[in-house]
């Protein structure tokens, strides 16, 4: 173990981890973060199509709950669960090529930014209705438990989805049929404009879980360790067979809805006052001051992820976008029932 | 072999599959101990176990959403929805999540949404929905509507087996109201082929469901009392739609009448007339017409619902009419 | 005050109610019954058309909870709340009506049963999708907060209904809105034949509640006058600008889900229980328990409800059934919008 | 008078009716403060205050119940879906309880569901969307889909003084993308007019919202290009459908070609051939075709999306088929 510079004492490492992987889990903070920067980037060159959401402040949340499961369990995250994606194996250039719409992007263009699946690396595309994806994670959990595979399942809610009634269905399928499943409320004050006051009369949304009799708890969710642990707990109590647990993470959405929107509900010192709690900040300092790792550890990391997103970018946009009949096909699983293109296409102008 | 009814055709398509595939399996409200409100599963709880036969909590969206999952990961689902009506809970997950999975995100969701559709059965606007048309509308989906007992069997087999999302509207007017003796076949309906029930002629009548037995009736009427020769199709599934047998029925007859119970406007009629002007407009010697249900909800008194839907005496004189323009 | 025969000392009425109020409620208590057992006589004739729901065993719930409402609240029942409906003053020549799909029913036989409204009276006509009528009411309250209106709105819900997304949509959004509705969840331990530990995993349905900072109680669905109470006190708190309470009332469905069911999940031992725990038995054992009617007031009460039935049966049987095109119109309120008789039905047969 | 969008005039037709009768409230997703996403309602908030803008949580069902609830006590609700999409989770409150309200219980739902609709602007699947044939396929809902700044005042005016259930839909490529000048006029556009937008004698062209521009542009060109003249009507509503202005047009030009953006089976396209096939089969001298989407998800990428969708050079083709025909 190498001696932190400001530590005076080595502190035990929490959770079974070891010290390569505390500095994995810092590669996934810092990937998330700074991939999200190149895409801003890309995006004021105009280069991504639509919209670009921001989990900045929440990679926490993201990458520690996601790094509670383990291979062959499946996640479904929402647009601000960049983070957890890279944990299951997504790549970097995978989500540069479909915020680009690009022909070799996981979806070929079909489908925007992070809606993209990998059911062998364990994560599966979401899409834009909130709270859907809750009743088909419940699904595929209920799946593991009818194989009695010791697999887990595990679902983002934003605090704005608690309000949907596929999330209430979900929610109520999933604790009845008592499958492995674990619900991360992601609290992070807002969903698009609308404060949480205005989304539900409780102030925990920990409360949420008690309607449904699962076991529910809050975690600082700008504490990657903390959300890692309660997560993990979550996930171990699951897998064997003791049913769903709903997390509430407390985070903060540092950033607009999305990097059109000019957060003009948000107060700058509210922003600060997260800043000043920034879990990737307070994860280095951690680091460190555990003696866990070196500034030139850190130093380290952020050269790879630098050098491995350069090349990421470089070969995200010399890839072609899709060729419009590409549009066509895939719609059933027999090409022949998908009709090809509509006659006024077949004829000669 | 005896002669069986819908319902149990329906009931020993399931079971069979139950049997054949142990990916298979069922959920729903009630479709457990008790057998489901119509008596579908009798029996399968005792025989498959609670694993494979699952009652649900009202949750139309789940049930759905988790048929959705279980089949991602390989499983074949059949949900029940305890009325057809009650899928109007499920639209949105159906629509967006299950039908777009495969274009959008390559994901195999084959599974199974069926229910008891239709009236003539004195349910009300909400026990009576033949809900065809929100969903025909949905690329993505298959839907299937067996007239025959040999078809709710043969149909019930192909959409488990179908590698798509498939909606199986089970008429229930039909479910203890017709026999065939099936010989114990294990024969699959293939989905998308129309079968040509009766032929003729002079003019085409195209349906479907329980509305087919009216076209039929109809179509003896008027042998027996115009010595015309209709030829009567049974779609047996919309979507994917057979084109082919519908275009050259009318080709042959030249004239085509379309039968549904749905209501009119925004129905599955247009799009048939809107095929058939495209593909054989030439070959028309009178307008398309339709017969359908009035453009009300369907009300409950026995008066009213059979002034709302489609009877035979108004398909003979549709017909009539056509066979005189 | 007449003594009743079996009381010692006469007993404090409570909740402010006076003896020929509490009277008035074992009228519609008993009115309710009647009326169910004299449907399922002509259910048996086969004069119902469709199916017949009882709600024996759960009339208490129904009266007591109505009963606290005043006039100009409005309350959304559904199909075991007859007595609710009898409550806010649906005839019971009305509700013959629509059982036998009349020409004269309150919905000139387009919709079934009790399905119907008087707005005016204060009850709204439900339709079959379980779950609507919580957002619809969450939305009549929110007129009468918007007009600061001291009126109250009351909606049933039964277990089974708990699970649906539009319960849940509807309750969060009465409880961001702190809108005058009270919710009585009427606990009868089935949904049609499943019973509610395969609904939900909390066995106290006003768990629910606390989802949305909804305050919640439970209350013995059997005692009459119990659940007036506490109807009385949540529609007090409602009224008053205290937002919206849920109340769970344990009772149990004695009968099947309709009278075609055979009920073969319910063990003939759990119903006997239930039948010694008969909410008008009970109700009729306090009122001369505790002094507050003679066994002479019941009899006389008994007679006029078989006396009115008698009258309601005989006017709804008389009565003709709807003329065939009377089916169209009323789709729109302009009604050259609905468009008339199909092109077939006004060609010569 | 200065010239205004098409978004500036639906905002001056809700202001103005907030502002005339104060039985009009909005409820959506941040539609309060935030003055919606698109802001459609900026600056009501302060004007009209939180009790009149009513900032809801993510409950597309509880916000047409509420909506409803609130209107059968009199007030005329404005309900905005994010975008109009998600009106899939009000699906069934939609079709089974406000479209059925009056037909089955006499009561009176004077309410709006009003959001940006529609494709060309790269929103992918579940942002593009034109949920028309769903609703127009249920009776007792009504369905306007302006396509000019006059009618998007005009029609949503009409909408709130209707005294059924209205669904707007409002085209976001036109939001900003068309002017108009309205004289700062209080017209109300009638529901359920359509309107001649160009005469010809050769062709039909039948279409309404962004497409209909497309329309207009092909009609230009076609003129220019083979001195054909094209009528092109812009039908402004689909429920109810102006039949009379369709067929009397096509009895005028003998062919006819309808557009939508909307995917093709089942579409509203089906219905308007049958209904025309019904009412002037004798006067077509070609059948009636028609350019849609294909029947695919929307896809997210340019061009995938420009492929997918009916451009102007896809309705000159087939208007050139039909003139040669
Ligand atoms: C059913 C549905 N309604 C509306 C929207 C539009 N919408 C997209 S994101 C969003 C806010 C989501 O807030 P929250 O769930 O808190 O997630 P966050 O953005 O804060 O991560 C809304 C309203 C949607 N996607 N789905
Ligand atoms: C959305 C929906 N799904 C299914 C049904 C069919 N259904 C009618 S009543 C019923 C059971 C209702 O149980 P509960 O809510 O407990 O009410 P109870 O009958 O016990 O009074 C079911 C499943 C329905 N009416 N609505
Ligand atoms: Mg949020
Ligand atoms: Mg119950």
């Amino acid at each position: 173990m190498k001696m932190g510079a400001g530590a005076t004492v080595p502190v035990q490492i929490p959770g079974g981890l070891t010290e390569g992987r505390l500095l994995e889990i810092y590669y996934y903070l810092q990937l998330t973060r700074s991939l999200e920067e190149r895409l801003v980037n890309l995006y004021r060159q105009s280069k991504v199509i639509g919209g670009l959401y921001r989990s900045l402040g929440q990679e926490g949340e993201s990458v520690g709950s996601a790094y509670a499961l383990e291979f062959g369990d499946i996640l479904s995250p929402l647009i601000r669960n960049l983070g957890s994606m890279l944990v299951k194996g997504a790549k970097p250039v995978e989500v540069l090529r479909q915020y680009m719409a690009k022909a070799n992007s996981p979806t070929a263009g079909r489908e925007m930014n992070i809606h993209f699946n990998d059911l062998d690396l364990g994560y599966l595309g979401q899409i834009s209705h909130l709270g859907d994806m809750v009743p088909v994670m419940a699904g595929i959990a209920l799946s593991f438990k009818m194989r009695s595979e010791p697999r887990v399942g595990l679902v983002y809610v934003g605090d704005g989805a608690t309000s949907t009634g596929a999330f209430h269905e979900g929610m109520n399928f999933a604790a009845v049929q008592k499958v492995p499943l674990v619900i991360i409320v992601e609290h992070n004050g807002y969903a698009y404009s609308t404060p949480t006051s205005k989304q539900t009369a409780v102030a925990r949304l920990a409360d949420k879980g008690r309607a449904y009799g699962v076991p529910s708890e809050t975690v600082d969710g700008n504490h990657v360790l903390a959300v890692y642990a309660t997560t993990k707990n979550a996930v171990d109590r699951a897998r064997n067979g003791g049913g769903p647990t709903l997390i509430e993470a407390v985070t903060y959405r540092r950033k607009g809805h999305a990097e059109h929107d000019s957060q003009s509900y948000q107060s700058p010192d509210e922003i600060r006052e997260w800043e000043s709690r920034d879990p990737v900040e307070r994860y280095v300092d951690l680091l460190q001051m555990s003696g866990w790792a070196t500034p030139a550890d850190i130093t380290e990391i952020d050269a790879r992820v630098a050098n491995e997103l350069d090349q990421a970018v470089a070969e995200a946009e010399e890839a072609s976008t899709p060729a419009g009949a590409t549009a066509l096909g895939g719609v059933y699983a027999d090409r022949t029932v998908d009709g090809g293109p509509l006659w006024f296409r077949s004829l000669d102008g | 072999m005896a002669e069986i009814t819908y319902l149990e055709a329906l009931r020993q398509g399931l079971e069979e599959e139950l049997e054949r595939d142990d990916r298979v399996f069922i959920l729903g409200e009630d479709v457990g101990e008790y057998g489901g409100a119509f008596k579908v599963t009798d029996g399968f709880h005792e025989r498959f176990g609670p694993d494979r036969i699952i009652d649900t909590p009202i949750s139309e969206a789940a049930i759905v959403g988790a048929a959705a999952g279980a089949a991602h990961m390989g499983f074949r689902p059949v949900a029940e929805m305890q009325f057809i009506d009650f899928i109007s809970c499920a639209y949105d997950i159906l629509t967006n999540y299950v039908a777009t999975a495969r274009y959008r995100a390559g994901l195999s969701t084959p599974l199974v949404v069926r229910g008891p559709a239709g009236g003539y059965v004195r349910g009300g606007p909400f026990h009576s929905q033949m809900p065809e048309a929100a969903f025909f509308h949905t690329p993505g989906l298959k839907l299937v509507c067996p007239a025959t007992a040999r078809d709710a069997k043969g149909l019930i087999k192909a959409a488990i087996r179908d590698d798509d999302p498939v909606i199986y509207f089970e008429h229930k007017y039909l479910y203890r109201r017709i026999k065939e003796d099936l010989n114990g076949a294990d024969d699959v309906t293939p989905i998308g082929k129309a079968r040509v029930a009766r032929e003729g002629n002079d003019l085409t009548i195209v349906s479907w469901s329980a509305v087919f037995w009216k076209a039929l009736e109809a179509a003896g009427e008027l042998e027996d009392e115009d010595g015309a020769g209709i030829e009567v199709l049974d779609l047996r599934t919309l979507v994917p739609m057979d084109d082919q047998a519908i275009v050259s029925s009318v080709k042959k007859t030249n004239r085509l009448l379309i039968v549904h119970e749905d209501t009119r406007t925004g129905g599955v009629a247009g799009e048939i007339t809107a095929r058939v002007n495209e593909q054989a407009f030439e070959w028309l010697d009178a307008p398309i017409r339709r017969v359908t249900a009035h453009d009300t909800p369907l009300p409950y008194a026995p008066t009213l619902e059979d002034y709302v839907l489609p009877q035979t005496a108004d398909i003979v004189t549709a017909a009539r009419w056509l066979l005189a323009y």
